[in-house]
């Protein structure tokens, strides 16, 4: 079965915000809310620029899950990391733990009241019945169950970002890299990239 | 249009309503009708000279409504029609976004035109009805689901009613009546919107009985 | 762990969380005695019972609201030239869905955060809903069929008071090309030439520019074309955000090894994507580029065969470049010679190499010159007509290429057809119309053939002395029909000239920029429409590259709006010319029993018509064709390889030759001598005489398009070359009946085109040298002058400004006066102001604004100011600054602090409006209209300037000082 | 993988190999093998420089906390799934453990004379409502905020996860809402008190006895011994402001405080919640079936002389001296109740 990852190449984004949107879109998420952000580092600096795009990275051990006081967390036979709004009390405990700051709250309010968490699902909707109006106000598109990709990767304005299976994307990446004149022997896995919590 | 034309065409189904059914339908008439535009002299005086509720006190739900009923006759008995027409300008519209929006997909999505629309759309099909000619506003627009309730009444089909109801209108038309009733611009509009929030109150209860 | 519940359990939890919330089943009772007992059933509903239905009826029983199923509809994002294909899911007419083309050759799916973000249209949360006009300082709702009685009897008042030249009327780039056509015609017989649009403070410049250096002033290339070049020179356009998608196909060639360089004053997001980076002084394009090329002779690298061939006057170019020695041209530009020299390195030694500019180079008081010197750069290293050269002018609206082309221009019937007596009689009869009466409906016939006021001029139009002007009255009414009022310079002024009007119309989605301007100085006056976006209708599109796309609707107009079109025709019918306007139109009844053009029929009107640059060829249903089989053509071609439309190229790029039904493919490449004329071949175009001062204007020996049976210059076709060069027979005898007398461009049968380039591999236009040379223009070789206001005031004196014209454009223009005036203005406004684009927004930005998914993206106005100046003046990262420029006018806006700009430069993105110099707008908004971000416009405090050709607005390079708030 | 996932990944492959096609155009061989040499061509060092944090900016303004990857998350999972849930766990189960072997060897410290049924006042009505308003309030944050740590390990496997999600809803809420009336309670409770838990000289000589506890001999004191006035200052000040302010600082979010700060506020507050409670079992076992005696007066105000004369000697005597032993009459001084 295939593993859903996330990728992406930083000599190609370029800060458009295409994914970004494209998640809104798809997904409705309120306004505050970002599953997905662009960030850049060094901006403004002349040849240390550059940029990534980053939402959830469905994480194999991930920090969420495993910190989730009710367990609301589960993961699909594409290895999507998912969550169940029902169940989720508001703890804010997911979003210390990750290292992405994927999960985000509708509200930060007194008392801890922070509403439902709300993440980026792969476009993978939730526990509801795939394609069901419930799912789709909870939790947004079901793509995965529709034969597509997430949204975000598949409008990427480059081409920086990839989603889908995890060795697919790679071996696109891989290519890339080798076609700019790298050997692709220095692939990045996913520990040099996102660390402990990511790794595949 | 004469009014009475356009209801004596739709209710072709089997014999008149009973009394009370006929009730229901005017109160979805007439917030139909008072959202959809400012009541002319004379509507607005029918409606402050309408009879009042007669509810039993021991059923919450209609002394909300007989109450809420009261406070909006006064109102109509108070304001004048140019007074209204001009609250109900500032409510509803504007060159952009009006003060209030009373749709569905805006309560449930916070986006005008949205997916609930185009579910309201099957089954406004399905159920025969379509936007009158000339209508510029979306069929998700409270006015329109009221007007749909007042016809699925009309013919006399519970079924359709209940299940209308629960799709269209019980999962946010108690928000929207909440939101206009605080808009500090609405004075009548806010006594409408509380007797239109007291009667889905209402209707709901009366919606959960079989036939 | 949890899985996926099944509905059953689900349901189970349900109920448990309803019994907690206290809901539950209704306690039993029954039905009739509950609501008996609730007061009913005592006729207390009589009241509501007898009021009328307004919003649902019976439905007939064919068309009931939806079926319910999913439709896709193609359409094209609607935000920048780029030209990415969208589909758009709709369900009982609601866009429920965006889904990305893949097999679109141009996008490949690929959208930037405005496209990606296009069904938030389907919403129109902020969108004007009804017409509306100010009465007494308060906007009132109208009645549609009200608002164009009293606008068209206001109009023709006007009209009948101080003449039709008394109107302007500003049309739109983001029409489509049917609509921008029909406006142009619509403003022609109202009987004025006051009509413009976006790309006057657009690429004006480059459209003069380089259209007098060879022939036709687009991208020579394409976007996709690019993936061949094997080096990429960016010059004042900042593709990443500008023209997002495009960076798909440059960054695949720069990882296959092309070199990119980027020079601006700023370090763009483009930039953090090239080899190397070059700051220049913003306003010195011209002595960089010199310095480029000197290097490139100096060194041997020009390619001396080409500019034999096919340059006229390089000789003159290259004296003018020998001036430019390194230390001139670091004075000038702030480049060391170093850079220069990998410029002309990477370029000559990486061929084919191509440039981009865009507004960096056009918004000059000298960009038509600065634009012939891209082409100058080009020329000398052959670069042009090939595959991976050329100049790919990255262009700025979705359609302001085609509106350029056959829209409503002040100097220009539709296809460059000019405004002389000739090209009137053309249009005519293609129209069907008399030319007489034509004339009739204009003041006189010179004032039928004098350029119209420009859009960047309309504010001076309104408030000039009209001694001093070269029209008989002042503009009384303003029609802005889809455009902004913030992007034009001189926002002050404008308030003063919207002030001064006696009607300002406002025909728009989201018209509230100008609502809200023209409430705080006015009670009066003052109508919005509420237009259809090009979601709601339908029609063609060209993109950057030239190539035509069809949008399908995608839903029915929202609210009250209606189609560009359909309320044009609404205004012909007022005004009493609608026979003529639509005399080959067909009309359809829309729902709401208006009448609306056919959108096919305009274009095929516009196909009868448009030889020149060869729009004759897109037919409705050839273009249609295309949009269903994307998946043929091949993303680095742009061909179809199979299927229906094999061997034609995607959108049919212009010049797409001849009639329809003569299958020509389209032009990828302009000027190619590489391929066959019928297979988008070409090579320069004679337009300029064939000889000019003795010297042969025509192409040399050997350098004709592949195929072509005259294998040298020669000039452009008329029937007399036909009858000469024995071809004349090969014509139908219906062609000669109308081809006699007439020239390839005047001829409607299209016979000419046809024997021309299908029997004998020739170009219609003729075979003639590119100028290097612009004989008649200000500055024949392009030359360095400083920017109005400059901070350099010993460069203004070496570099001084051309002299102030009496009637330019209609109007006196000052260069000079100004130049002089404000010699040392940089001592008290010692910062260049430099402006441009934000990727999340575009235009003026009412629209992208309004969208909730963007504008959360960026909430403020802000001026990117460099961490040197911003410590000079006590200024940290967020802070609140005043902008101050030499107009008076002061903007408040927060710093942004970084090194992406130098010490002696800001910039500021223009995509705001809603507060004006520190007030909050928002009173003089209709109520609830104002977009979710608001911040100050940059025009607010952009000075005076116009190019000496185009009238082109200075907004790149002018001078401001920054305090802390 | 069906055919629509194809297609995206087409599209990927078509950007990146579109070029391949094109095998015409000759490869820049030559300059992209010297550009091997010195660019990066993949994201390793981007992805380092991320992580070192530094120079990042984001478009969009909401999150206070503006970086991208956040290592501490990891250390703070650990911090929480670890230790605290592991020696907090053991910590409580082994006092509850050990308490119950008390019970069992030593049994309940009984009085050794008999009541005289004379009663002295020990506590004012203020001072009980204020004890007792931290004890409620402290017992109500104790189990809800351990079943938020170990209701998923102890609870789920009882009731289901639907059932726990409500329970768990309930005791978040609870949790969050109590917590600051606790803070309250807490701090007015402390200045109530602090006057008599402050250092006396007898209190060597309980520490150098240690209590009695397990001798059994009684060891003078005044109103507080040194065991309650640790419980006093260890608990009551030290953890108790400990677990309110950082649990306010988790309660109150964006209120400037970023992600690590919360982090941190609550590694410390789970740490000082489980000492706190582990204390706290001692101090409740003493207050109810470890000391015959004690919670009466927590209840009532008042104590059996005998009582008094046997935990808090002098005390005692002071209070017999000052005043006598009416209701309303109480003494005043050291030994007195607050006023
Ligand atoms: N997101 C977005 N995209 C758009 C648009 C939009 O509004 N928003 N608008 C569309 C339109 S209408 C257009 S015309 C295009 C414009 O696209 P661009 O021209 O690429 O965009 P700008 O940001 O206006 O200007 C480009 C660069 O010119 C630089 N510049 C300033 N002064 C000078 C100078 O003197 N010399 C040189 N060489 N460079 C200079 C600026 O620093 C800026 O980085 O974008 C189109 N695409
Ligand atoms: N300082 C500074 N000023 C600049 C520039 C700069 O770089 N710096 N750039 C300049 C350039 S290149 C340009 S192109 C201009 C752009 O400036 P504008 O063209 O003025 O900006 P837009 O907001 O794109 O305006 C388009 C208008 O058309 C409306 N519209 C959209 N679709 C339709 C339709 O179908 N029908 C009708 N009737 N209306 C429609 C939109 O709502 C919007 O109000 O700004 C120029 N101004
Ligand atoms: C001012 C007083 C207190 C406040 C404001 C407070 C607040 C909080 C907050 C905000 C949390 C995070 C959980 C969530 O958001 O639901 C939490 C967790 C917790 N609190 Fe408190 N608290 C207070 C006092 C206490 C006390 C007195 C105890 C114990 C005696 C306690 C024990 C716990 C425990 C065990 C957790 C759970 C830790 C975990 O699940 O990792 N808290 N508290
Ligand atoms: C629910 C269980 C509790 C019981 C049964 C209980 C019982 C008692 C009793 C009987 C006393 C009187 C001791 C004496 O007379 O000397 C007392 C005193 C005291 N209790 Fe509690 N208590 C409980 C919870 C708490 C809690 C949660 C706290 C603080 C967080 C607390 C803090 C104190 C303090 C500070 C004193 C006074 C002793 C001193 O100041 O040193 N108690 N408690
Ligand atoms: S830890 Fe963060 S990134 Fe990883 S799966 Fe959980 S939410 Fe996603
Ligand atoms: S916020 Fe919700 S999902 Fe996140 S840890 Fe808490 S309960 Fe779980
Ligand atoms: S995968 Fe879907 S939910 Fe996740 S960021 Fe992308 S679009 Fe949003
Ligand atoms: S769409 Fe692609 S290029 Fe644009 S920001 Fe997102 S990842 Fe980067
Ligand atoms: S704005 Fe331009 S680049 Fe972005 S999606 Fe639209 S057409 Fe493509
Ligand atoms: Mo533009």
């Amino acid at each position: 079965m295939a593993r859903m990852k996330f990728l992406c190449d930083a000599e190609r984004c370029i800060e458009c915000n295409g994914c970004v949107t494209a998640c809104k879109n798809e997904n409705d998420v309120p306004w505050g809310i970002q599953r997905r952000r662009v960030v850049t580092i060094n901006d403004g600096v002349e040849g240390e620029e550059k940029s990534l795009s980053v939402a959830c990275m469905h994480c194999s051990d991930a920090p969420c899950m495993a910190v989730c006081p009710v367990d609301c967390f589960y993961r699909t036979e594409d290895g999507v990391v998912l969550h169940d709004k029902d169940a989720c009390i508001g703890c804010g405990y997911c979003f210390y733990a990750c290292p992405f700051g994927a999960p985000q709250f509708p509200q930060e309010g007194a008392f801890g009241q922070r509403g439902k968490m709300d993440k980026c699902t792969f476009c993978a909707g939730g526990p509801e019945p795939d394609g069901s109006e419930a799912e789709y106000k909870k939790y947004g598109g079901n793509r995965l169950a529709e034969g597509k990709l997430p949204l975000c990767a598949e409008m990427c304005s480059t081409k920086a970002l990839l989603g889908g299976d995890g060795q697919t994307i790679s071996e696109i990446f891989r290519e890339r890299v080798v076609r700019r004149g790298g050997s692709g022997a220095e692939l990045i896995g996913w520990d040099t990239a996102y660390g402990k919590g990511g790794q595949s | 249009m004469n009014a009475l034309d356009s209801i004596d065409d739709l209710t072709a189904a089997p014999g008149a309503p009973a009394p009370e059914d006929a009730d229901r339908a005017g109160f979805y008439g007439l917030i139909a009708y008072l959202m959809a535009q400012a009541p002319d002299a004379g509507t607005l005086g029918a409606l402050g000279a309408a009879p009042a509720l007669d509810a039993d006190p021991g059923l919450d739900e209609a002394v909300a409504l007989a109450t809420a009923w009261q406070g909006l006759q006064q109102v109509a008995r108070e304001m004048s029609a140019d007074a209204v027409a001009l609250e109900w300008a500032a409510l509803f519209t504007g060159t952009g976004r009006p003060e209030v929006l009373p749709y569905a997909s805006v309560v449930l999505t916070g986006f005008l035109m949205e997916k609930p629309l185009a579910e309201l759309r099957d089954d406004l099909a399905a159920l025969g009805l379509a936007r009158q000619a000339g209508n510029g506003e979306p069929e998700d627009h409270l006015a329109s689901v009221c007007e749909v309730m007042r016809l699925l009444i009309e013919r006399g089909d519970w079924d359709a009613q209940q299940r209308f109801y629960r799709r269209h209108l019980q999962p946010w038309v108690a928000p929207c009546c909440r939101t206009l009733s605080a808009n500090p611009l609405a004075r009548f509009y806010a006594a409408l919107a509380d007797f239109a929030q007291a009667f889905f109150m209402l209707e709901a209860r009366a919606l959960g009985y079989e036939q | 762990m949890l899985v996926k519940k099944s509905s059953k359990s689900n349901a189970a939890s349900t109920a448990l969380r309803d019994a907690l919330a206290g809901g539950g089943a209704p306690r039993r009772l029954d039905r009739r005695s509950f609501l008996k007992r609730s007061g009913f059933a005592a006729g207390v509903g009589a009241v509501g019972a007898s009021l009328p239905l307004t919003m649902v009826r019976q439905a007939d029983a064919a068309k009931a609201a939806g079926d319910g199923a999913v439709e896709v509809k193609r359409t094209v994002c609607t935000h920048c030239s780029v030209g990415c294909a969208i589909d758009a899911e709709v369900k009982n007419g609601v866009w429920v869905g965006q889904e990305p083309v893949f097999d679109s050759p141009i996008n490949l799916g690929a959208h930037c955060a405005k496209g990606a973000s296009v069904r938030e249209h389907g919403h129109g949360e902020h969108r004007l809903r009804t017409p509306m006009k100010l009465s007494g300082g308060k906007w009132v709702a109208v009645k549609w069929e009200e608002a164009i009685d009293e606008i068209g009897d206001k109009l023709l008042a006007i009209r009948e008071k101080y003449g039709p030249d008394a109107t302007h009327w500003i049309g739109s780039s983001k029409h489509s090309n049917e609509q921008s056509y029909l406006f142009c015609k619509f403003v022609r017989m109202f009987g004025t030439n006051n009509t413009d649009h976006q790309a006057r403070i657009c690429h004006s410049t480059t459209v003069a520019g380089v259209a007098n250096t060879w022939g036709y002033g687009a991208m020579t290339n394409s976007y996709n074309d690019m993936q061949h070049a094997k080096a990429i020179f960016f010059i004042g356009s900042n593709a990443a955000e500008a023209h997002p998608v495009s960076m798909l196909h440059i960054l695949h060639a720069k990882e296959g090894g092309a070199k990119v360089i980027v020079a601006d004053p700023r370090y763009t997001r483009t930039a953090a994507k090239a080899d190397h980076y070059v700051r220049l002084r913003s306003g010195s394009d011209i002595p960089l580029l010199y310095g480029v090329i000197r290097t490139i002779f100096e060194n041997g690298w020009e390619d001396k065969k080409y500019i034999a061939d096919r340059v006229y006057g390089m000789d003159q170019i290259r004296e003018e470049a020998m001036q430019w020695t390194p230390d001139k041209v670091e004075d000038a530009t702030g480049v060391p010679d170093a850079q220069i020299r990998l410029i002309a390195e990477t370029m000559a030694k990486n061929r084919p190499s191509t440039v981009v500019w865009c507004m960096g180079q056009t918004q000059h008081t000298i960009g038509n010159a600065i634009t012939r010197m891209m082409c100058d750069l080009q020329l000398v290293l052959g670069n042009v007509g090939i595959m991976g050269g050329g100049t790919n002018i990255f262009r700025g609206h979705d359609n302001v290429q085609g509106a350029t082309d056959i829209g409503p221009n002040p100097n220009s019937l539709p296809g460059y057809y000019g405004l002389a007596a000739g090209s009137w009689k053309h249009w005519c009869r293609v129209w069907g119309v008399d030319y007489d009466w034509m004339k009739g409906r204009f003041a006189s016939e010179e004032m039928m053939q004098k350029p119209g006021i420009t859009v960047s001029r309309w504010i001076d139009g309104v408030t000039e002395n009209t001694e001093l002007m070269d029209q008989p009255a002042n503009i009384k009414a303003q029609i802005f029909w889809g455009m902004a009022p913030n992007s034009q310079s001189r926002g002050k002024d404008m308030l003063e000239a919207m002030k001064a009007l006696e009607l300002l119309v406002v025909v728009d989605p989201y018209p509230s920029a100008t609502a809200s301007m023209a409430a705080k100085v006015r009670q009066d006056g003052v109508y919005l429409l509420p237009a259809a976006t090009q979601f709601e209708t339908y029609g063609s599109v060209t993109a950057s590259n030239r190539s035509l796309q069809w949008r399908e609707k995608v839903i029915e107009p929202l609210f009250e709006s209606k189609p560009d079109h359909t309320i044009m025709y609404a205004f012909a019918k007022k005004f009493g010319f609608a026979d003529q306007f639509c005399k080959n139109i067909k009309l359809n009844k829309d729902a709401k029993g208006w009448m609306e053009p056919d959108v096919e029929d305009i274009l095929r009107e516009v196909n009868r018509g448009t030889w020149t640059i060869g729009y004759s060829g897109q037919s409705p249903e050839r273009l249609k064709l295309q949009m269903q089989h994307l998946s043929t053509f091949n993303p680095a071609t742009l061909r179809a390889e199979g299927g229906p439309c094999d061997g034609e190229y995607f959108g049919l790029p212009w010049p797409c030759w001849g009639n329809p039904e003569l299958k020509h493919p389209g032009s990828p490449n302009l000027y190619d001598t590489t391929r066959h004329v019928m297979d988008g071949g070409g090579n320069f175009r004679a337009r300029f005489g064939v000889e000019h001062d003795g010297v042969s204007l025509l192409a040399g020996e050997g350098s004709s398009s592949k195929g072509a049976d005259l294998n040298f210059g020669y000039p452009e076709f008329t029937d007399v070359l036909l009858k000469k060069l024995g071809w004349w027979d090969e014509l139908t005898d219906a062609e000669k009946t109308e081809a006699e007398g007439k020239n390839w461009k005047t001829d409607l049968s299209g016979g000419i085109i046809r024997v021309v380039m299908k029997n004998h591999g020739c170009m219609p236009y003729g075979n003639a040298r590119a100028r290097a040379v612009v004989w008649n223009f200000p500055d024949p070789v392009p030359k360095h002058r400083e920017p109005l206001f400059s901070t350099r005031p010993d460069l203004v004196d070496k570099y001084p400004t051309h002299d102030d014209k009496a009637k330019f454009w209609r109007l006196p223009t000052l260069y000079k006066t100004v130049q002089e005036k404000y010699r040392d203005v940089g001592k008290d406004f010692p910062l260049i102001m430099t402006s441009g684009r934000l990727v999340e927004y575009e235009g003026g930005g009412e629209e992208t604004r309004s969208n909730p998914w963007l504008a959360e993206l960026q909430q403020d106005m802000f001026v990117e100011i460099n961490p040197r100046a911003a410590a000079d003046r006590g200024i940290v990262d967020k802070d609140w600054v005043w902008v101050s420029s030499p107009t008076g006018a002061q903007i408040k806006v927060r710093a942004l602090v970084t090194e992406r700009v130098g010490a002696d430069t800001v910039f500021l993105p223009f995509h705001f409006s809603g507060r004006w110099m520190g007030e909050d707008m928002l009173k003089y908004y209709p109520k609830g209209a104002a977009p979710i971000v608001r911040g100050e416009a940059v025009n607010t405090a952009t000075t005076y300037g116009y190019d000496v050709v185009t009238m082109m607005q200075e907004t790149k390079s002018t001078v401001c000082q920054i305090a802390k708030a | 993988m069906n055919g629509r996932i194809f297609m995206t990944l087409r599209a990927m492959l078509l950007a990146c190999a579109l070029g391949l096609g094109l095998a015409t155009v000759p490869a820049l061989a030559e300059q992209s093998g010297q550009a091997a040499a010195t660019e990066r061509h993949n994201n390793v060092e981007v992805f380092r420089e991320i992580r070192r944090g530094e120079n990042q900016s984001i478009t969009f303004q909401a999150p206070a906390d503006r970086r991208l990857i956040q290592s501490e998350g990891e250390t703070w999972r650990q911090w929480r799934n670890g230790p605290i849930t592991f020696y907090g766990g053991w910590a409580l189960a082994l006092m509850f453990v050990a308490l119950v072997l008390f019970y069992a060897i030593r049994g309940k410290i009984k009085l050794e004379e008999a009541p005289t049924g004379r009663k002295i006042a020990r506590f004012s009505l203020v001072e009980r409502t204020a004890h007792w308003s931290v004890a409620i309030c402290f017992v109500i944050l104790g189990l809800t905020g351990l079943t938020l740590l170990f209701g998923k390990h102890l609870v789920v496997p009882l009731i289901g996860y639907s059932a726990f999600s409500w329970l768990a809803v309930i005791a978040k809420n609870l949790h969050n809402f109590i917590g600051p009336l606790f803070f309250v309670s807490i701090v007015l409770f402390a200045l109530m008190f602090v006057r008599d838990n402050v250092w006396q000289p007898i209190d060597a000589l309980w520490i150098r006895k240690a209590g009695g506890l397990l001798s059994g001999e009684h060891v003078p004191s005044w109103r507080f011994n040194f065991g309650e006035k640790t419980w006093f200052w260890l608990g009551v000040v030290f953890l108790g402001l400990l677990v309110s302010i950082t649990g306010l600082v988790m309660d109150f979010p964006g209120n400037g405080q970023t992600r690590q700060n919360m982090q941190l506020a609550h590694i410390l507050h789970a740490s000082g919640a489980l000492l706190f409670l582990t204390l706290s079992l001692a101090h409740i076992y003493i207050g109810t079936v470890g000391m015959e005696g004690a919670l009466e007066g927590m209840k009532t105000g008042y104590v059996d002389e005998t009582w008094a004369k046997e935990h808090h000697e002098y005390w005692y005597r002071e209070a017999k001296g000052k005043a006598p032993s009416a209701q309303g009459g109480i003494a005043q001084g050291s030994a007195s109740p607050a006023r």
